[in-house]
């Protein structure tokens, strides 16, 4: 699937730092978009290693602001075509996404998105208690007699896909097209030259480039440091757990704003959970014991028989969380640098869009309209992005 | 589960704690201008380090700031609150 | 055909407890004591289960829950590990993921296949957007293991947190030693060991006597500690509850796992690790068979082996794969019994005889190199192929713990390098093998970690590892037929780990992400060794140079009841919640609070209840309970200076005796919280927060405080007190009837706030409310709520008084106009956009916002918050709604009700700039599309002058 | 006795006072100070469970209750309302529970995260904690049994009352004075 580069040419047209799914997915477009092949993915791990491959594969377009809405039901339609265009199969399967509230306030700003949604042809709609035990049949509507379900926000297009297997394509992809992908090739600094990018020190030497994409979810501040940028975006661990195979039993794709749970089920009948940020920063994927306390405990009460279901794994990953629960897009004032920062918990589902916007942007050098309520300097604009809405919850 | 040493109640699980974020001094609002109060008010340093951070102790209400080695994990120092007026020491980074 | 063997003295059977239970359908028998698994070798049947993808018969493999073989459906529930799961009467056993039965399991044709099913297969087929679906359709069907019970009830078991000073992982020699070491030093022990019972594995009878009579260890049998998580902390899963251990120091004594040969066929039924063996042998009396090859590369074969035989099961050979085994008793115990001996032969194939098990072992030399040849191989006959050829370190909690590893050429086996204060590990685990060894190792273990609780001082002399290699380098042997399996969980073979690393993914961890290597429920127990000796191969590299992927907890699954625990949801009650019940209330949730959202009256509909409470309020007098309003007081010298800085308006020219209305921003000028404060002396005030807003606005109140040390106290009443609001033209004279607070409009004026008694109960009163009457918010001692609220139902009655709830109160703000912060304001929501700049006192030298409200408002409005309404008769729009201007969306509705006193509909809504003038005609976009028509009004709608609440003025 | 007990207390007479000169303010109204922050005592000397208690929680914060016979509280409350400068009353409405028995510690196991049972009683603490995720004051004493004084906000108390009794009859205990 991919060729293994003994060494580093000196200088390309482009460095691409960070080998996950955005990032290879920018250098696939370069390459067979704008023609650009001189490109490297530099990666100080392996490919895929971060939070591409530690997420919990939901794909969805029910945002509640315009500019998410377009920016993501444009990523749910490049997602549909990409295993046909990779000749791969990314298990990209549709299953229906149901965005529980459990207060009044909660099915407002259901209500909320799905109006949004509608208007920019996205199949969301709030529906009631009644609906969601149709589409669910096994949940506990009383969720326990702790948090009842009112209803929620029903997107059908709402999909899971096998989350690796993106990073491959991608890879595979651009890795065809002539792009070298530099596994375990950290980056430590980044040389500029009358305030342009010049190229990149890496632990196996410098390369020269004249523009650098940094796409390094989790680890975005530490790239940003080596030229002097600031940035809202602050790092929490995000957790995730799965279960041992259980035969399919759910269909859909359950969220939980209140309850703080995501689940689906995958192919391989692996049920795979998430739930809110930790608490604190903290730059380690540690797991926590609470963690899988606290979802163990809300998924029965929506599913108390899976009382007896064995949890098989946990793991995290790293979020860049933003102020107003949108990315960091686009040209920075830097020339020549880059970025495709503040991912939060959402990245994954962004990734083809990402990587078309992105390559779009680092090879014209101007924003893609799609990214334009996500630039970098909205903040000192005090031109923010509401897709917090009123709640505080964000998945 | 963490253990966090508060000054006033003792060694607690971190599940007692409320973090109050990374303590960061506040420009001058009548002197600065609208670009470093913007800076202010939504840029952090988010790269790992050695920080100063707020945390209470939810049951009792008592504020305090810690030192965290924010890669690690690793608590070096707490101090009491009023230190943040009389000003803190800069931390030693990469401290043990 | 049973393979039970003859009752002996060491045995775990009770035999005098026959047990009866059923798989398959079909009734067998074990003995009180037995497994699932061990009761089902003893039945003799071929085999237990099928295969995860292609469907091959499978057997025991490691008797000690280390595979995925031995999962089972056990009374509805899924995936049970047959290998401990004690067996009891009656269960009704059966074999996970089949059609149609273990025996004639339709899915076997997959076996078939094999070939055109290799590693990654899945992700190069069916991927056409017309053919997924379908194809899908079928690989969910295929996919999963055992199968969940819909409807079964939920177990709620108690979870309980532990101390102690040391936690010794691992009941073996190592771990017995070192618990007792601890404990003499004075520590308090906790000694946790999987296995059924705390047998010491090998362990002098005199120490594990001693260890079950220390005072100061307690015992953890059949206990899982399925992580370590930071500080020290450690869950131990017990078959019916999570203890969550904290310890001072941490044993870990965790031992070593047997790993298979890599051979063709190495997973038919009857084929085994020897220590699964010898377990089923010595503890429940089963034979592995009738006729039993070992295939050996290390001593513990040839142990094994002589204990085999003296439980009276036959050996057939021992293969050998070295030129030379050890010069030791067992060879030589081994050879005098006439066991025949082969060496530097390799097992090549395994022959399926006619039941799908074992009928022989082909064996080839091998020479120094590790090459076959296949040609001189040859066939023993046997109905059981026993494996030991070596061990991989159960190293995974220690890595949890931040322990480091490194791969012990001599030892073949990744062997601790550094470890962090408070972490010890002690014997095989920790590359000590013969039993003196392990003991000692053990005690140096133990007492380190005493040491590091505070008990004793450590007299640490480190244990020289062993220099006998226990594990052979490479036990994989290629075969051109494959079926040499790597990973017995995952179905994987040789060449399908070969092929993804060809296909680049040739780092350990990327090699499990795609082969799904180590994946399976034992996460690569038994599988991760030889995957990663495989990759090494293939990249001309060492082990050493590779690494293990990460190991995360669990170390054994552990099912969510266990984890979950009884899950407790506190819930907050107001003083009055008895009151609201037998008032027919019905709740609704407010954060962790329950509150009336009306109440019901026997005959009437939820909308006619509702509109009752509001014309009572209007037209007599209502009561609500506001009791949820965060309460706080603040007292001293610095009083007003703290309100000044927190709140957006002014409250140090506020008279004592008056209250004000206060607005909250955070640093970006956005609005977070309001509410009344009352100034009640010139170092006093009271004052409320929103209900969601209470705790958090205290504590960073504590933390503002702390931080400018001020000479100021906060004190959180919240629910230390009740509150209600009283309001209706009639309150005042009904009131009056209840408190020494003279009520008179010169006495106590809009806006007031006054001291005094109702029904005895010292009381604050004020002359506020969100509902646009005269009325009083009464706040009392949260014990005096409830007579208070009953005093004022009862002196109201006369006056037809209505309780009202939540929802009729939305009905009466809204008549007013006033805006609920978090619904009728967003997460970017500031004054200039919400109209309430008449609460912001910019003159002000600082409060929180002020200079971000600077900002916006050379910025300008992006939004604006603006009443509407619309004609009685048209249909009501739903709140959220939006509004579109020119097909663009231009705002939406925050706030929608139908207003009987007003007749018509009235609303609050988020328009942008141009569309909130006054009179501006707008359309809201409803259910089904259509666009509704509606205008830009005034707001308050109702009594805009406020005439009622100021003057009190009856209608 | 049963092995473990949960006792919802009758409401005693309570003061809560904080500010700078709390302290000072109640050792001139003649009563005995706990000196050190999060450590409690018995005025009257007499020690007696019963007496008069007094914690103080942190450096400038007290929570006294009278025995139930207690006059103490009756006697200094009064000159409060002279609103004394520097010391500022607390409302404490709080639920009271007793938690005793020789399983006690076993029902704390499931309910706190704190090791009660490692506590020096000597040095009289006073344990501010979370309890199933409700906020306590806890006061361990041992004169008539190793026993657990509880209190917390009225809002919390029937959550905390019927899990922590549920708790204690599931340990075979008894839960008395259950309100409603």
């Amino acid at each position: 699937m991919f060729t293994r580069h003994d060494s580093l040419k000196t200088g390309y047209d482009v460095v691409i730092i960070g080998a996950g799914g955005h990032g290879l997915a920018a250098a696939y477009y370069l390459a067979r978009d704008h023609g650009i092949r001189n490109v490297a993915v530099l990666d100080k791990g392996y490919l895929g290693g971060g939070n591409t491959g530690r997420n919990t594969t939901i794909i969805r377009s029910n945002y509640l602001t315009p500019e998410g809405v377009k920016f993501y039901d444009e990523s749910v339609r490049l997602w549909q075509d990409l295993a046909v265009d990779f000749d791969l199969n990314l298990f990209y399967s549709a299953r229906g996404h149901y965005t529980l509230a459990h207060t009044d306030s909660a099915m407002r700003t259901m209500r909320w998105r799905a109006e949004v949604n509608k208007h920019y042809g996205v199949r969301s709609e709030a529906v009631d208690a009644a609906f969601v035990k149709r589409g669910i049949p096994s949940i506990d509507l009383s969720c326990g007699g702790h948090a009842p379900i009112l209803g929620a926000l029903f997107h059908e297009p709402g999909a899971i896909a096998r989350h690796d297997a993106v990073a491959w394509g991608y890879g595979r992809g651009a890795d065809r097209r002539g792009v070298e992908i530099h596994q375990q090739t950290e980056v430590t600094g980044i040389r500029l030259q009358g305030g342009r990018v010049a190229g990149v020190d890496t632990t196996r030497g410098f390369v020269a480039a004249s523009k650098v994409l940094c796409a390094v979810a989790g680890f975005t501040p530490r790239i940003l440091d080596m030229v002097g940028l600031h940035t809202p975006i602050y790092v929490h661990p995000l957790q995730a757990m799965v279960s041992e195979p259980v035969k399919p039993w759910l269909d859909p794709i359950i969220v939980s704003g209140s309850l703080h749970v995501y689940v689906s089920q995958t192919a391989r009948g692996e049920l795979v959970m998430g739930a809110s940020l930790d608490p604190y920063e903290l730059h380690a994927t540690r797991p926590t014991l609470d963690f899988v306390e606290g979802l163990a405990s809300h998924m029965l009460d929506m599913f108390p028989f899976l009382s007896e279901v064995k949890v098989n794994r946990q793991w995290a990953g790293l979020a860049d969380m933003t102020p107003d629960f949108a990315p960091i897009m686009g040209v920075t004032p830097v020339e020549g640098f880059f970025l495709d920062a503040g991912w939060g918990t959402w990245g994954f589902k962004a990734t083809p869009v990402c990587g078309k916007t992105m390559s779009h942007t680092v090879a014209t050098g101007r924003n893609h309209l799609l990214i334009e309520g996500f630039t970098f300097d909205r903040f000192a604009r005090y031109q923010l992005t509401g897709e917090k809405g009123a709640a505080s919850v964000g998945h | 589960m963490k253990i966090l040493v508060c000054p006033l109640n003792g060694p607690r699980p971190i599940s007692e704690f409320a973090y109050g974020g990374e303590v960061r001094p506040s420009p001058d609002p009548d002197t600065c201008s609208d670009a470093e109060w913007s800076s202010y008010v939504f840029n952090r340093s988010g790269s790992p380090g050695v920080k100063y951070e707020w945390w209470c102790h939810i049951a009792s209400g008592f504020w305090f700031v810690v030192l965290r080695d924010t890669t690690r994990d690793v608590v070096i120092d707490t101090v009491p609150a009023d230190a943040v007026r009389r000003g803190l020491p800069r931390p030693a980074s990469g401290a043990p | 055909m049973t393979h039970r063997l003859d009752a002996h003295s060491g045995e775990w059977l009770d035999r005098s407890a026959a047990l009866s239970f059923s798989f398959e359908g079909r009734e067998y028998q074990g003995y009180s004591g037995d497994t699932i698994s061990s009761a089902l070798a003893a039945a003799g049947v071929p085999y237990v289960a099928r295969s995860f993808k292609y469907h091959r018969p499978r057997g025991i493999l490691s008797f000690a829950n280390h595979d995925s073989n031995t999962l089972f459906q056990v009374d509805g529930v899924p995936n049970v590990r047959g290998d401990v799961t004690l067996l009891r009467d009656g269960m009704r056993v059966s074999a996970v993921n089949t059609f149609g039965g273990l025996w004639r399991d339709k899915a076997r044709v997959l076996d078939r296949f094999a070939r055109l099913l290799p590693v990654g297969f899945y992700y190069k087929a069916f991927h056409s957007k017309a053919l997924f679906p379908r194809w899908e359709r079928m690989f969910r069907a295929l996919t999963g293991l055992g199968e969940v019970t819909l409807g079964a009830r939920r177990e709620a078991t108690p979870k309980r947190y532990g101390f102690c000073d040391v936690l010794v992982i691992g009941g073996g020699p190592s771990g017995l030693s070192a618990a007792l070491a601890a404990a003499q030093a004075g520590a308090q022990v906790a000694l946790v060991d999987e296995s059924l019972r705390l047998a010491g594995n090998g362990a002098p009878p005199a120490l594990i006597r001693a260890v079950h009579e220390s005072a100061s260890i307690t015992l953890f049998p059949a206990t899982v500690a399925a992580g370590y998580y930071a500080d020290h902390w450690v869950a131990l899963a017990q078959q019916e509850r999570l203890t969550k251990m904290r310890a001072g120091a941490v044993v870990f004594a965790t031992g070593v796992i047997e790993q298979p040969a890599v051979f063709r066929n190495n997973d038919l039924p009857g084929v085994m690790l020897a220590s699964g063996a010898a377990r089923l042998a010595a503890r429940h009396s089963v034979a592995p068979g009738r006729r039993v090859v070992m295939v050996a590369a290390n001593l513990d074969a040839y142990v094994t082996s002589l204990e085999l035989h003296a439980r009276g099961v036959p050996l057939a050979a021992i293969v050998d794969l070295r030129a030379a085994p050890e010069n030791d008793a067992a060879v030589s115990g081994c050879a005098a019994l006439g066991i025949p001996m082969l060496r530097a032969q390799a097992p090549y194939e395994a022959i399926r005889g006619p039941d799908g098990g074992v009928a022989g072992l082909t064996v080839a030399p091998m020479d120094a190199a590790g090459r076959l040849d296949a040609s001189a191989s040859r066939r023993i006959d046997c109905d059981a192929i026993l494996m030991s050829v070596g061990w991989a370190a159960a190293s995974q909690l220690y890595l949890q713990a931040g322990g480091s590893t490194r791969f012990s050429e001599e030892l073949q086996q990744f062997i601790p390098a550094q470890s962090p204060p408070g972490i010890f590990a002690a014997g095989r685990m920790n590359g000590v093998y013969d039993l003196e060894s392990r003991l000692a190792d053990g005690r140096r273990a133990g007492s380190q970690a005493a040491a590091h609780a505070g008990h004793g001082r450590s007299n640490g002399a480190a244990v020289a590892r062993s220099t006998r290699c226990p594990s052979h380098r490479f036990p994989i042997f290629d075969h051109p037929l494959g079926k040499n399996f790597v990973d017995f969980d995952e179905d994987l073979q040789v060449k399908d780990l070969e092929n993804a690393a060809q296909e680049g993914f040739d780092s350990s961890e990327l090699l499990k992400r795609y082969s799904t290597v180590g994946m399976g429920p034992s996460q690569g127990k038994h599988s991760n060794m030889n995957a990663l000796r495989i990759l090494a191969r293939f990249r001309g590299a060492d082990v050493a140079q590779l690494g293990l992927t990460t190991a995360r907890p669990m170390y054994h699954p552990v099912p969510m009841k266990l984890l979950a625990g009884r899950s407790f949801y506190p819930e907050r009650r107001t003083p009055i919640d008895a009151q609201h019940g037998a008032s027919g209330a019905v709740w609704m949730p407010a954060g962790n609070w329950r509150r009336p959202e009306y109440y019901a009256v026997p005959g009437e509909s939820r909308a006619q209840s509702i509109a009752s409470e509001v014309q009572a309020v209007r037209n007599s007098v209502g009561l609500i309970d506001v009791g949820t309003l965060g309460k706080i007081e603040i007292y001293g010298p610095d009083s007003a200076e703290l309100l000044d800085r927190v709140y957006a308006g002014r409250f140090s020219d506020l008279k004592v005796g008056m209250t004000r209305y206060g607005l909250m921003l955070d640093e970006s000028g956005v609005i977070v919280d309001d509410g009344v404060i009352a100034r009640l002396g010139e170092e006093f005030y009271y004052f409320t927060t929103t209900t969601g807003g209470s705790a958090t606005v205290f504590r960073e109140l504590l933390r503002l405080n702390a931080l400018w040390g001020l000479d100021c106290a906060l004190v959180n009443v919240t629910g230390h007190r009740a509150a209600f609001n009283f309001a209706g033209p009639s309150s005042r004279e009904v009131l009056q009837q209840l408190t020494d607070v003279d009520l008179r409009d010169e006495a106590f004026p809009y806006l007031a706030v006054r001291s005094g008694h109702v029904t005895g109960a010292a009381a604050r009163l004020m002359r506020v409310g969100f509902v646009g009457e005269l009325g009083y918010e009464i706040h009392v001692a949260a014990g005096r709520g409830p007579e208070v609220w009953q005093a004022l139902c009862a002196a109201g009655a006369p006056w037809s008084l209505r309780p009202f709830g939540v929802e009729a109160q939305r009905v009466l703000r809204l008549e007013k106009g006033h805006f609920i912060v978090g619904q009728d304001t967003d997460g970017l929501t500031d004054p200039f956009e919400a109209g309430a700049m008449w609460a912001v006192a910019m003159k002000k030298p600082f409060f929180i916002g002020q200079r971000s409200l600077r900002i916006l408002q050379a910025r300008g409005p992006r939004q604006k918050l603006a009443g509407i309404e619309l004609a009685a008769t048209a249909p009501l729009p739903k709140e959220c709604q939006l509004i579109i201007d020119k097909g663009a969306i231009a705002g939406r509705v925050t706030s929608v009700t139908h207003s009987r006193t007003l007749n018509k509909s009235i609303g609050l809504a988020m328009l942008s700039p141009e569309l909130a003038q006054v009179g501006r005609d707008i359309q809201i976009r409803v259910d089904d599309g259509a666009l509704l028509a509606a205008r830009v009004a005034p707001a308050p709608f109702y009594d805009p002058k406020n005439l009622r609440q100021k003057a009190g003025a009856g209608a | 006795m049963s092995a473990v007990s949960l006792e919802l207390r009758e409401k005693r007479d309570r003061l809560g006072l904080k500010g700078p000169r709390a302290a000072e303010w109640l050792a001139a109204q003649g009563v005995e100070l706990p000196m050190t922050p999060n450590t409690w005592t018995h005025s009257e000397g007499t020690g007696a469970a019963d007496s008069l208690l007094v914690a103080r929680l942190g450096t400038a914060e007290f929570f006294l209750e009278d025995g139930t016979a207690g006059t103490a509280l009756a006697r200094i409350s009064p000159s409060l309302d002279r609103n004394p400068p520097g010391v500022y009353p607390v409302l404490r409405e709080d639920w009271a529970f007793r938690l005793g028995g020789d399983q006690v510690h076993d029902v704390l196991a499931q309910v706190c995260n704190v090791n009660f049972a490692a506590l020096p009683l000597a040095s009289r603490p006073v344990i501010m904690t979370l309890m199933i995720g409700v906020a306590v004051l806890v006061v361990p004493q041992s004169v008539g049994g190793r026993h657990y004084r509880i209190w917390c906000d009225p809002t919390f108390g029937p959550y905390l009352g019927e899990s922590l009794g549920a708790v204690v009859i599931e340990c075979g205990g008894t839960y008395t004075g259950v309100f409603g």
